[in-house]
């Protein structure tokens, strides 16, 4: 299995949760594809700004942001 | 009846323990205790059990924490100044609410002090030497036999009520020897729960076991103190012990606990010979106080006096007072430093109080 | 679908109270990542400390007990003696283990006591508000070394990893960061050889972590882990000192 | 009856086993018995000493505070305790190292020249022995043979090879002494 | 008169030990006091003083120890569990009759506990939670001005009997900020011994020093014991501090201490409003403890009940029982765990008590 | 008419207390030689340990401090704190040092503080009467190790020396020996040196002295020397491991 | 007089600062003042609030139970303390950030859009004293240049270029009640 | 001035101060020239026989008895 083909024939879905998140910001010094980002926007009820995900569709799933998020606010799934 | 054996006062603290099926000791070398710590060292891998010696009094508590936390039975034993390194440990065993029994062969401070013989240590027993409102149940053998019955029953008491325990014993009873019967005496039926609380590793068959004293919210912490203070007077009400000796009728009374109390039944004897009818009140649990039994000493009109004898400068005769409320004169007799008060000081002590001689 | 990502099982669902940024969170999922892989949430033990972990149990879905300050070395050799064949871990901070509770895991490493230490070593008093740690750094700026520390009047970081590999009954010892991502799949797999240590009855085993604590250093936490790779890492070099009881420099 | 005893000597003069042998014989013959040890740093090349009670009533404080028998191994215990007997006390002096006679007339003395004994019979240590042969004798407090069984218990399997000596020692201090 | 500065309790309590003459702090962090240690770290340089952060309390008394056997003016700061590890070097300073202060910021317990205000540690403090029969003079400050008075008083008294001193202080009175003149107000003159006891070398010009707690002879060790009872006694004649408020000719008196005596006032105030004349007796002194003010109390035909408030299980209470000597009936009221009672709730438990409303 | 050997200056005429061949009294013997000889009996301050050396103060003519069992390091840092100028020495045995007191000496030579200890390693609790000791060795039958040391429930007896010269605060460590004359003279030698560290300003200085104990180890003073020499040398070797701050094997 | 007020937000709000403020600024004009923090973990991440009182009488206890006047900068703090106050009670409401509205009838509330304000004024960290500046205005605890005289000591040198944005803040917050 | 000489022209003069010595017999072990014993005849106060020189002249000085005497029971003078 080639890695083109599972990109290819795979989508990575990521989950932020928004609740838990801190706005540390780790996640998006992290990502190796720029796709993660503090959004300034929003403020959660611990009244932090929470990260998501700009362009999931560029997300390669190496899992970087959710492997240095501190508050496992991340979950990534593979949808085939 | 089982045969008499002659042993030191350590070592049937040592063996009791093991009878009462104690698997697990940690402790730290100091005189006039070794011998409990030396004698389990050999017994306790016969007995399929536990002896570690600890690098510290503060290591020793906190492995029987951990060991009580995880279900044992387990003890330590210490003396005077390694009790006090103990109290941040002992403390956090009360507030957590584990069992365990904690052995204190006192001897004369303060300070490094000396090892001779002393009970300058009630207070800190009775009272609570540690921070925040706990108590021990503290119990004061005054024979050796005694002291194996009540390591026994100690350890009961301990799972019973998930409390710490204390003998509160003394440099003489731990270097004396006398004939024992190796068997406690008929135990005391008591429902002893079963500890479903302990850390054995969760498999999910039942809720996770944590064991902690902190709540940083204050209602919580305000929770487990009531807890507590609900089982201290349960304890109160359930578990008084003391022995009364010719109180009735008496001219004075005599209170004291362990090797004091020997010496009482020693005083009481010589002061007979001069008619002096001396009555004795031995209190066996120092907490619970037995208040209401000294209280009815207050009531008695023969009384003319009530006497604490210590070895110390003067720590019981606070809790006789607030038992006697008023109602009789209390002196206070003691001797400290590893001084042993002779019946004869004691003596005289009571007949210039009562004008005697 | 499939999981790439998610929560261990071994984590119960409560979110970390911990700062922004703070590595404890990070370090608490390894640890129960590798509680998962070697399947022992149902015999594991913890105990945690008096830190800013100290209330760990509220996120490690397993059976704990808190220990008074320092001592979690001595409170785990207690259920260990009782439970030898259960696997029981401690989770202490550097003021918890380095300052007040030295005694403590000295004699826990040289008895060989089978348990496995995590130490976050974030050069500072962390739940207390940043005072000096044993292990922070010369001329680092705290509550309690406002000039910065002086080794003058407040001696030299303990580098407690050296320190406890001298002893003979310390069979594996680790010092691991978690800077970036690729230190981070190291420190688990260290995290992981500390359990088997244990595991195969081996002897004491530990991992030091090198972490942050972005509060009270007063910086970002993207700024803290570079100050922790710049500043930390120089002084505390990571790699494995003992494996499986014999020396080595694993670096 | 009660006897207060009280033993004394250099450490390793055998006075602590000899206040057990009492304590456990008194035992034996049903008597109520307590022994308590003299413990800290006098036994670091100092002085040993241990009280013995032994009665038929019931025993309060296990501390002898005016023995009625002292058994003396060495000088400094001589000076030490003499001074504390009650009057009319028995006090069993070891002649072979105490130089100087009891001064008070108001307490019996007995000159036992022990480590002489112990060494014709070619062991020193049973010094305590012969002393205690002689208190025995004196006192009565139990029969030999139940002694005997004592010691027997006391020294244990790995040293019955010393059974013999003792009980010649005991033997030997016994007839020392007429009563 | 100079100007009124607000500053924190904690802070304060720096102040305070360098306005006294304190040159030399070992502590270790503990909350509700860190800003004790973290303000002298950055004053006493500046003031040519010692400040170590120690490696643990144990450490930081047995520092203290060192520092007050060599002749310094010596203070270490902690709270509760930290207090308990010091049980040990407490005894000993005692014991070898060396000035210092001690400053508890007394915290929730028992065990961990919580970090919110209390008075559970009024045991510990009073009847000596470490080995032995020694005592501390503790002085309880009910506020920052009070305090940073009792800690230059403290230090002259601690240096004036050669005893350890502690301040009895609480999370609230460390954490919270009232406007003070940093000055004491004015000092008792004291005449204070030469401190030619300490160990500074000894060139032969006079006996060498030694700082010694051991006796291994309990005569020795016995003496020593008479020395410090007569000292204490000394103490209690001379060093006993109160404060009445509207006692005389009242229908009940509040005994608080403290914070607790803080809001005694309120309470007080709120039950006038009720028709409920409450006097105050404020100890100052814990030990020596008032107990002749107390007793007093007993002889006042007016006072139909005495209540002792505690932010503890009650505690302090018992000093109130042995002072009125069953002369009153003596209630108590307490909240645990960091609670805090409120005027109300005490009002409501008096009114209560004295079946009105 | 001149003196070949004498008792030196800086002790009191009082008979020491140990047991026959106890060679406590010898080491008294040479820190009071090194005292006379760098002329600082007026100016050095002694903190005595808990354990038989507890009234070495009845022999060091000098002000000296008692100490809780243990806790003699941070008891003379609290005096050197007071007189920086003046010399401050701990004299502690191994159960005092090495067990109760790890914390504080590894703290005292963490923070470099500018005392010298004087560390008697016996293998054995000497004064409560012959308890194990952490640096008894391996099969050592001692009172609570009434079968001998055994490493799988008792661990490994502690180098001390080796765990002080991982910190960069100890600037002088040395391990001794008083089994025979030679080695009395290089253990002076040393002890000498660990003064002149101190007041040199170098930092922490500690000579570990292997010591006897006849009584509990149930040997001749003679044979106790031969055991010392067969048995503590070769787990612990002699020599310097710092000199000036510098670690060195000197052996 | 007595105000018992409570001041609670998010931990970096700056409720602290204006609660000293306040409290220092009483004193100042010679009123009888404490000030007394929130501790503990609630710090970390969550809400911290503090009690100060400002009276001409003594102050008994400095824990505000039933405040007079609340400054709550966040909505769980509203949920918090807003069933606490005392009846009648004047309570300020960071608009900003809270969605809902008072819900009790018996207290008044005074609704400040303090973070956008502060935002205005080009630094969201002075939303505290917008909020401090209402509250000054109706409660006239204090004149203005008293106030201002507090913070500029309590800034200090290092922090003497924030003076002015949060004098601009203060006023403010002080235009938007009438009074 | 040569050893010789020296070891000619003085004497050592050593004192056993017996009423402190407790007959350890370190020294015993130690003198090369085998002149220092336990006198099993003597008995000190403390109950220990003392040790003692047997031929002083044979002395050299040595000092090795002193050195390793753990009580300080001895004393060397050097005596022209
Ligand atoms: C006996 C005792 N001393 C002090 C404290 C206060 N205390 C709590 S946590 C802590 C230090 C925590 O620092 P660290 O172990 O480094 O953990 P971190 O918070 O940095 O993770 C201290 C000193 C305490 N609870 N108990
Ligand atoms: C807190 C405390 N714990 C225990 C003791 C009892 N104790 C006295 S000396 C000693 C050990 C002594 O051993 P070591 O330090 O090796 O000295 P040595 O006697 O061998 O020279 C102990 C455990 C004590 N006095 N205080
Ligand atoms: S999984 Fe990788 S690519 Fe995707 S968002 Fe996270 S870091 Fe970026
Ligand atoms: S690392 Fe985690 S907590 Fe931090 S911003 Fe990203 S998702 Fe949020
Ligand atoms: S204080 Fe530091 S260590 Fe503690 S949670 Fe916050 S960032 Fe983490
Ligand atoms: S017990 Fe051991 S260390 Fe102590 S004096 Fe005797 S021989 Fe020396
Ligand atoms: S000085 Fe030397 S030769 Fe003389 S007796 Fe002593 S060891 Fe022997
Ligand atoms: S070495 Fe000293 S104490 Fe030992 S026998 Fe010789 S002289 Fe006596
Ligand atoms: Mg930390
Ligand atoms: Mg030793």
């Amino acid at each position: 299995m080639g890695t083109v083909t599972e990109r290819d024939d795979e989508m990575i879905h990521i989950v932020f949760f928004e609740d838990i998140c801190k706005g540390c910001g780790l996640c998006t010094s992290v990502c190796p594809e720029g796709i993660v980002s503090i959004n300034k926007d929003r403020i959660n009820a611990s009244g932090y700004n929470p990260a998501g995900v700009t362009d999931e569709t560029k997300c390669t799933g190496c899992a970087f942001c959710a492997r240095i998020c501190p508050d496992i606010a991340i979950r990534i799934e593979k949808v085939s | 009846m089982a045969q008499k054996v002659l042993i030191k006062g350590n070592e049937a603290i040592g063996e009791a323990a093991i009878m009462a099926g104690c698997r697990h000791f940690f402790g730290y070398p100091i005189t006039p205790q070794n011998e409990v710590a030396e004698y389990i060292s050999k017994r306790m891998p016969e007995a399929g059990g536990c002896f570690l010696q600890a690098e510290s009094e503060l290591a020793a508590i906190n492995m029987v924490y951990g060991a009580a936390g995880a279900g044992a039975r387990v003890m330590t034993s210490s003396s005077s100044p390694g009790i006090s390194l103990m109290q941040e440990g002992i403390s956090y065993i009360a507030a957590s609410e584990l069992p365990c029994l904690i052995v204190n062969v006192m001897r004369g401070g303060p300070g490094l002090g000396g090892i001779q013989p002393s009970q300058a240590d009630y207070f800190q027993a009775t009272k609570g030497g540690g921070h925040g409102d706990y108590r021990l149940v503290v119990l004061a053998p005054s024979t050796i036999q005694e002291m194996i019955d009540l390591i026994v029953e100690g350890f009961d008491i301990a799972d019973q009520y998930r409390n710490p325990v204390m003998i509160l014993a003394d440099g003489m009873l731990g270097q004396m020897m006398e004939p024992v019967v190796l068997e406690p005496k008929k135990r005391i039926e008591r429902q002893l729960p079963a500890k479903d609380w302990a850390t054995t590793g969760c498999d999910g068959s039942r809720p996770r076991n944590v064991i902690n004293s902190l709540f940083m919210i204050p209602e919580q912490l305000e929770q487990r103190n009531l807890i507590l203070i609900d089982k201290y007077k349960r304890i109160e009400q359930n578990e008084v012990q003391y022995q009364s000796i010719d109180i009735e009728g008496s001219d004075v009374v005599l209170v004291a606990y362990g090797t004091m109390a020997r010496i009482a039944r020693t005083v009481a004897k010589k002061a007979k010979e001069l008619g002096i009818s001396v009555g004795i009140l031995r209190p066996i649990t120092l907490w619970p106080f037995p208040y209401d039994a000294v209280a009815a000493i207050g009531d008695m009109p023969n009384v003319k006096a009530v006497f604490s004898i210590e070895m110390s400068a003067g720590q019981m005769v606070e809790d006789i007072k607030l038992g006697i409320n008023g109602k009789k004169p209390v002196y206070f007799y003691g001797r400290t430093g590893g001084m042993i008060p002779s019946p004869n000081e004691i003596l005289d002590y009571i007949c210039d109080v009562l004008e005697v001689r | 679908m499939s999981i790439i990502f998610e929560r261990p099982r071994s984590l119960t669902d409560k979110p970390f109270h911990y700062c922004p940024g703070c590595t404890h969170g990070l370090v608490h999922r390894l640890v129960a990542e590798v509680i998962d892989e070697l399947d022992i949430q149902a015999n594991t033990i913890g105990v945690e400390p008096v830190g800013c972990a100290v209330s760990a149990h509220d996120y490690f879905d397993i059976d704990m007990q808190e220990a008074a300050h320092g001592r979690a070395p001595a409170v785990a050799t207690g259920i260990k003696r009782v439970w030898p064949d259960k696997v029981v871990f401690t989770y202490q901070g550097d003021g918890d283990l380095a300052s007040i509770g030295m005694a403590e895991i000295v004699h826990a490493a040289a008895r060989g006591e089978r348990i496995t230490t995590i130490f976050i070593n974030n050069a500072i008093f962390g739940m207390t508000g940043g005072q000096m740690a044993p292990t922070s750094l010369l001329g680092q700026v705290t509550t309690t070394s406002p000039h910065g520390r002086d080794a003058g009047s407040a001696g030299y970081p303990i580098r407690v990893s050296e320190l406890l590999a001298t002893l003979q009954g310390a069979a594996y010892v680790a010092r691991v960061s978690v800077h970036d991502v690729k230190n981070i799949a190291r420190a688990k797999r260290s995290i992981k050889k500390a359990f088997t240590t244990q595991i195969e009855d081996k002897g004491f085993s530990i991992v030091e972590v090198l972490s942050t604590c972005p509060i009270n250093w007063g910086m970002t936490p993207a700024d803290s882990l570079k100050w922790l790779q710049d500043n930390m890492i120089p002084y505390y070099p990571l790699g494995e000192l003992k494996v499986d009881g014999e020396g080595v420099i694993n670096r | 009856m009660t006897h207060e005893v009280i033993m004394a000597g250099f450490g390793g003069q055998g006075v602590m086993s000899i206040g057990q042998l009492l304590t456990h014989a008194g035992m034996e013959v049903g008597l109520n018995v307590s022994w308590y040890p003299s413990y800290g740093p006098e036994m670091r090349g100092g002085t040993a000493f241990c009280h013995v009670i032994v009665s038929d009533e019931f025993i309060g404080s296990p501390l002898v505070t005016s023995p009625t028998d002292l058994i003396i191994m060495n000088r400094p215990s001589l000076d030490k305790f003499e001074q504390t007997a009650a009057s009319g006390a028995s006090v069993f002096v070891n002649s072979s190292l105490i130089d100087r006679e009891v001064k008070r007339d108001d307490i019996k003395a007995y000159y036992i020249p022990a480590n002489d004994i112990a060494n014709r019979l070619g062991n020193v240590r049973v010094a305590n022995m012969v002393m205690f042969g002689a208190f025995l004798a004196c006192t009565g407090i139990a029969p030999v043979d139940v002694v005997e069984l004592c010691f027997k218990e006391m020294l244990g399997p790995s040293k019955a090879h010393m059974i013999d000596v003792n009980r010649k020692a005991l033997r030997e201090g016994m007839k020392l002494v007429d009563k």
